[in-house]
């Protein structure tokens, strides 16, 4: 009953400063929106909005009084007084109690504003120069949503669409009447996460979170803006907010799981370097164009060309080091985080194969695949399938069984030609208790396993073994 | 450097000589009048490349797309602009008025340290030429706006950023500089007889924006050299990785940005203080208040700066203190609106073009000043902040409010300058046309920013569109309309009817008992001031 | 209210022209320097050689002028008034760098180490906890110090020493005032200005430490940061007014300044007071608190 | 003493932005200038505290 009085008197207050029903569609006032807290911002803009208009009318109608009959040429003569406490002391206190009035509803609003308790979805949104990353944290689903009008409507090449700069390739998706609670941050510069409708604006500071909160009433689609100035393309990271009903969010959620798992089976495909170039197209335009351009040539000064470029054509590891690590200390973000590995395969062959670049390369996903995995990560891996797979015969310190199971400890096939203590990891040894474990394990395991063998027990090798040359094994030829 | 300029001459007679001939006048000049000229001067050049500036960032928003501009350049506009209006047009002006006023109006026959005065200026043009060449380096000119938070303007800021902070180091001696001349000026230069309670308006408001000054450009000073240690010497003043916080720059940047927007407005009280009793043949009504309001708003101005930052995150406590304290301005400021309207009523008006200002800025500033009261109340800010709202706001307040009132003191004593006659024709269609279109530039900006549009975007979404166009064009109508105003300033300086001492009927004030030109020298011996003010 | 007599205004002057140009030299040459331009170094030092020569032939200048009797009693309120000004301009600098180690420590730190309104932003930086001396950074990017300057070994003598050089300088200005000999007043200036000297070099070596031994450096974090922020602008201060001193002692011994016309001697004498008074600021919060 | 609290006084009402003719008159012929940046002073601090104690009264009321 509340909700529909506040409806009520938000429109009311809509209709009175919406002459006409044409301007309403241009928009000529702040959205009154679908939460309690957007209606209660609403009604307080409206009120200190008709505050200042009636004072205004008084100031000024005073005012033209004045200018009207106290002319010279109407024969004015001038008065001598200059001044008066009495009027003073009213002028004063009167605006300090519209003042006050005005302070007490203001400092409810804020205070409810300020209480993200009890939430029962938690959404992480983080700031990226220029898009949005959402995280669902209850849920572990996690995605970016970039801008997805085209360049030709930017640039005027073709027609705008209704939701020109307003729409996005995947939208946040949450469900009604549920109290989310949005923790802000910025991987990069300050950013800020604005949905009218919502009634939440928000900083997102790099390194520190803001929280914020909201109960959606209505299911429907709400569009905003990030309104911190963050760069070259700040005008173009909308936020748009899908709500839906709870059925409809729980069935999202188990779409969008499937359709991430299928995306990390696709790591798995052999890809062919045309299929790498169309692909790396699409995720070039989406992540890289902004600053580096269409053209590959750059903004000079400002972002570096790639075409020719001593990273696009020069050391193909470098070249996947700084795309997945991002460079510290300037715009170039590590995309570890926002694309996959098939993605980063596709757009670094992209870049070294596109505008006359053509090294004739193809970066396949397993190669980016490795880079995450550094020694650390092997050797804390592969202490772990040590113990799972081969501490039972060659015993958790290496030393094996003598007569039995031969010891790891600084013998030929550990300290030697890494190829062949692969080989025989991943194809075993016929005729012996080594068995093949290219079923058992998968190829990261072997890596990390093979790895930790040559480095545990004081063999110190100091060499490494990368995830794709154990899955492209075929027996020792490269 | 040859001590042959001091002669044994200046101790007889060293003020009767009239000024230099040729270029070394205005380059090695002591005299308050000249450099005043020069910093007039120079704060309409900046307007004008400022304003040429604003026109790019309208004419790519005329419609939605890209059409002009490239996103990059459109940011180096924005910030550009900015910079160069606050500090290159609008306080350069101020400076200006006072070192041709404030002698004039204390009957001092000159600042109090003169040589520095001319150091003051000389800074400026080449602070700003500083800042201009950067828009030629590679990488561009600043583009973080004219606030310039980091770390958008340290770790991720184009190369031209060191030019820029050395620039607003440049701009900040010479403010400082400045400030101290007026203070020294104003405490110990007065003529016998001309109390503090007895100093007109615009000097007493100069006082006090002197002060402010002096207590905020050092915090400008101290918050771009920390942002070049980060971005030079690696320390972590604004980044979380290191224990410093992103926020902290905007705290210390608004202590200094929000006692800087008062510094803009302070002197425009001042000066709608001195033309309003003329027009009005009436004395100013609540002289004594209109003092003690000034300072009041001064002091407010140093506990308010967080309302700029509403939306970062602010602890609750801090945004309710921030909110109450900055609520509390429109007393004092309404006291001043109230006190203007007493005087006017009951006088005996005419509307000559500086009197069209003084009025055009009473009834806009206020426009300004009750959007600001909008903004104060923190929930709502939330949907204002960062929008086209804050940008109708702040140019209402910034345009027709200190432009404005800068239009109006030139008009106001350029008969004392020049000792020509107004041409009220010109002033007043450039006064009719600058009206006209300085509200249909800001006013659609209100809806805009209601209706969701951010500020500092080079394109946006199809609602925003017929707004935006209306804005456009009356940008283009406000700024064609002030080469009005530079044609009527030149051509009264080379002609026009020869102008009395006390041009207007109901001036009153020292600066009017002295010929119209005022002689190159003035009160070499202090006048005789009489019981009114 | 001011005086009758009539007030020196100078006639034309080149000086604040070159100033301007060295001005603008030092900045444009210092700014392309740490862009590692190749003009940078030489345009600086071109610069802040011109104003050097521009300074000292002004302050000639000025002091001729003195000599000559130009100034009035009111002239001489002018400079009061404006050295006051600038020492407030001075105090309002150090206010922002004060301004930023209280907030760091109040708010910033803190909440990245999860404690307080904004706490939550710990989520960011696992295993981090708050402390003053930070000695662990909340990233990877910064790496601590991993000892700090204890306050109580050469702060604590450089407190003394400043302390102490408060009084000599009283002394000095005793001396002149109240008819002491001119040697008193020489000697008592030597002395200050030893005792500045002895400060700067107490302040090198503990850099030195510093960088050397505690591996606490401007990129240690946000402690050095602010440590080496305030303590270096404190330090440059120190060195201007002991060079100011230095001036005014050599001035002392060409015979200027009387018992009733100290302008110069005055002026310098605020500074140093003022500089002594942020030291203790410093030694209060940044190395005891 | 008498004049200090009369410079507070005064203080007070130049922080309201009201003062009478007169009273402005008796405070510029007999007051100093030091009771009055003192009162300055120490109502701006006032003043801060005051509007610190209502943002925590108010918090106050919100958490009941």
């Amino acid at each position: 009953m509340e909700t529909r009085k506040n409806i009520l008197r938000g429109s009311l207050f809509g209709a009175l400063t919406m002459p006409s029903a044409a301007f309403a569609e241009w928009g000529l006032n702040m959205p009154v929106g679908v939460t309690e807290i957007s209606r209660s911002v609403f009604s307080l803009h409206m009120t200190i909005f008709w505050v200042c208009v009636a004072i205004a009318v008084v100031v000024f109608g005073v005012m033209f009084y004045s200018m009207f009959h106290h002319r010279k040429s109407r024969g004015a003569k001038s008065a001598h007084f200059h001044e008066n406490t009495t009027v003073e002391v009213i002028w004063t206190i009167i605006p300090v109690a519209i003042l006050v009035a005005m302070a007490v509803p203001s400092a409810a609003t804020l205070i409810e504003m300020y209480d993200p308790s009890d939430a029962e979805i938690d959404v992480q949104i983080t700031g990226y120069q220029w898009k949005w990353k959402y995280d669902y944290l209850d849920e572990e689903v996690s995605f970016f949503s970039n801008l997805s009008t085209s360049r030709d409507a930017i640039y005027n090449a073709e027609q705008k669409g209704e939701n020109y700069l307003l729409e996005v390739d995947k939208h946040l998706v949450l469900p009604v009447d549920t109290k989310i609670r949005f923790l802000l941050t910025a991987n990069d510069v300050i950013h800020s996460w604005w949905v009218p409708d919502l009634a939440v604006k928000k900083d997102a500071i790099p390194g520190f979170i803001n929280e914020s909160w909201t109960i959606i009433e209505k299911p429907g689609i709400y569009r905003g803006q990030c309104t911190e100035l963050c760069g070259k393309d700040h005008g173009y990271m909308p936020v748009v907010v899908e709500a839906v009903s709870k059925e409809d969010y729980a069935a999202w959620v188990a779409t969008i799981k499937a359709e991430a798992a299928a995306k990390a089976d696709l790591a798995g495909k052999t890809w062919t370097l045309d299929e790498l170039m169309t692909e790396g197209e699409q995720v070039y335009l989406k992540a890289c164009a902004a600053c580096h351009m269409p053209n590959g040539e750059g903004l000079p000064g400002a972002f570096p060309a790639l075409k020719n470029s001593p990273i696009a054509v020069g050391d193909v590891a470098a070249h996947i080091d700084i795309v997945v690590n991002g460079k510290p200390g300037t715009a170039m973000q590590a995309y570890k985080d926002q694309l996959s590995a098939v993605e980063m395969a596709a757009v670094i062959t992209y870049e070294r194969n596109a505008w006359g670049n053509n090294t004739g390369e193809a970066v396949t996903p397993n190669q980016i695949a490795d880079m995450s995995w550094d020694m650390d990560r092997l050797m804390t891996v592969g202490e772990e399938v040590y113990g799972k797979a081969c501490a039972a015969c060659h015993q958790p310190n290496g030393q094996g069984i003598p007569g039995a199971f031969p010891g790891l400890v600084g013998t030929d096939i550990v300290m030697g030609d890494i190829g062949a203590h692969i080989d025989i990891v991943v194809n075993g040894k016929a005729g012996s208790a080594m068995q093949a474990f290219k079923d058992q394990l998968s190829p990261e395991e072997i890596a990390a396993v093979v790895t930790y063998e040559r480095n545990a027990w004081g063999n110190n090798v100091g060499d490494s073994v990368k995830p794709s040359t154990v899955a492209s094994w075929n027996g020792g030829e490269k | 450097m040859s001590t042959a300029d001091i002669t044994a001459e200046h101790h007889d007679d060293h003020h009767d000589h009239g000024p230099a001939k040729g270029l070394s006048r205005w380059f090695f000049t002591t005299n308050h009048k000249d450099i005043g000229s020069m910093y007039l001067w120079f704060s309409l050049a900046m307007f004008l490349v400022g304003g040429s500036m604003a026109l790019v960032i309208r004419a790519e928003l005329f419609q939605p797309g890209l059409q002009l501009v490239e996103p990059g350049f459109f940011n180096q506009m924005t910030t550009m602009h900015g910079l160069i209006m606050v500090f290159g047009a609008v306080m350069p002006a101020f400076v200006g008025l006072a070192n041709w006023m404030v002698p004039m109006m204390i009957g001092a026959p000159d600042m109090a340290l003169p040589r520095m005065n001319n150091w003051s200026f000389w800074i400026l043009p080449f602070a700003f030429g500083m800042l201009l060449l950067t828009l030629f380096m590679d990488g561009g000119a600043p583009n973080f706006g004219w606030t310039f938070y980091a770390p958008l303007s340290t770790t991720y800021a184009p190369d031209s950023v060191t030019f820029f902070i050395f620039a607003v180091h440049m701009m900040g001696v010479s403010s400082i500089m400045g400030a101290i001349n007026i203070v020294a000026t104003i405490l110990n230069m007065r003529a016998p007889g001309m109390t503090l309670m007895k100093m007109p308006l615009f000097v007493w408001t100069w006082l006090i924006t002197a002060y402010l000054l002096i207590a905020v450009m050092p915090v400008l000073a101290g918050v771009v050299t920390m942002m070049l240690m980060d971005i030079h010497f690696g320390t972590s003043f604004f980044d979380a990785a290191g224990g410093g916080d992103p926020v902290l720059f905007q705290h210390v940047f608004w202590f200094f940005g929000h006692p800087e927007v008062y510094i803009m407005i302070l002197p425009a009280f001042g000066i709608v203080s001195a033309i309003i009793p003329t027009f009005a043949r009436k004395q100013l009504f609540g002289y004594a208040s209109m003092v003690y309001a000034t300072a009041s708003i001064a002091f407010l101005s140093f506990i308010v700066w967080a309302h700029h930052m509403f939306t970062v995150g602010m602890p609750l406590a801090g945004e309710l203190f921030f909110m109450f304290a900055t609520m509390l301005i429109a007393v004092p400021t309404g006291v001043k609106v109230f006190n203007w309207i007493a005087t006017m009523w009951r006088g005996s008006m005419t509307f000559e073009t500086p009197m069209l200002f003084a009025l055009a800025f009473v009834i806009l500033f206020t426009i300004g000043g009750l959007s600001g009261l909008m903004l104060a109340i923190a929930p709502a800010d939330f949907q204002y902040h960062d929008t086209y709202f804050v940008v109708a706001h702040f140019h209402y307040v910034l345009v027709p409010g200190a432009i404005f009132s800068i239009m109006a003191a030139v008009y106001y004593w350029l008969p004392k300058w020049t000792g020509h006659q107004l041409n009220e024709g010109a002033g007043k269609f450039h006064f009719w046309m600058s009206f006209i279109g300085v509200n249909i530039t800001f006013f659609p900006m209100h809806f805009i920013g209601l209706a969701g549009m951010p500020r500092r975007i080079p394109d946006y979404a199809l609602q925003f569109a017929d707004f935006n166009a209306i804005a456009s064009v009356g940008a283009f109508i406000f700024g064609l309309s002030q080469l009005i105003f530079v044609w009527n300033v030149i051509q009264n300086i080379r002609s026009g009817k020869k102008a009395e001492a006390k041009c207007w009927e109901g001036a009153e004030g020292l600066e009017w008992s002295v010929p119209s030109p005022a002689p190159y020298h003035t009160f070499t011996t202090p006048p005789q001031i009489e019981g009114a003010k | 209210m001011s005086a009758t007599t009539e007030y020196y205004v100078p006639a034309q002057s080149r000086l604040p022209i070159l100033a301007s140009i060295a001005l603008f030299l030092m900045a444009f040459g210092a700014g392309g320097m740490l862009n590692e331009s190749s003009y940078g170094g030489i345009t600086l030092l071109v610069g802040a050689l011109a104003m050097i020569a521009v300074v000292y032939t002004w302050f000639g200048k000025v002091i001729e002028e003195s000599h000559q009797g130009l100034y009035s009693a009111q002239m001489d309120r002018s400079f009061r008034w404006g050295m006051s000004w600038f020492i407030f301009s001075e105090v309002m600098f150090f206010a922002a760098f004060f301004g930023t180690l209280f907030y760091v420590r109040t708010f910033a730190v803190p909440w990245l180490g999860g404690e307080g309104d904004k706490g939550v932003s710990n989520m960011l930086w696992e295993g981090f906890t708050a402390q003053w001396p930070l000695m662990e950074t909340p990233g990877d990017k910064f790496s601590g110090p991993e000892g700090i300057i204890s306050p109580w070994a050469l702060p604590l003598v450089n407190t003394v020493l400043l302390v102490t050089s408060s009084f000599t300088l009283t002394f000095a200005h005793k001396a002149l005032v109240h008819g002491g000999t001119r040697e008193n007043v020489i000697k008592w200036m030597w002395v200050t200005v030893a005792l500045g000297v002895v400060f700067l070099f107490c302040q090198g070596y503990e850099y030195y430490e510093a960088y050397t031994h505690y591996g606490l450096t401007l990129q240690s974090g946000i402690y050095g940061a602010t440590f080496f922020m305030l303590t270096g602008f404190h330090g440059a201060h120190v060195t201007l007014g002991t060079i100011m001193m230095i001036i005014i002692t050599l001035r002392l011994m060409k015979g200027h300044f009387t018992a009733d016309n100290h302008f110069g001697f005055e002026a310098t004498a605020w500074y140093w007071h003022f500089v002594d008074v942020v030291w203790i600021g410093l030694f209060i919060f940044v190395y005891v608190f | 003493m008498n004049s200090f609290f009369s410079a507070m006084r005064s203080t007070l009402s130049s922080f309201l932005g009201v003062q009478s003719e007169k009273q402005r008159e008796e405070d510029f012929t007999n007051g100093k200038p030091i009771h009055f940046i003192a009162s300055g002073l120490i109502l701006a601090a006032a003043f801060v505290v005051v509007v610190m104690l209502v943002v925590e009264g108010v918090l106050a009321l919100a958490q009941k």
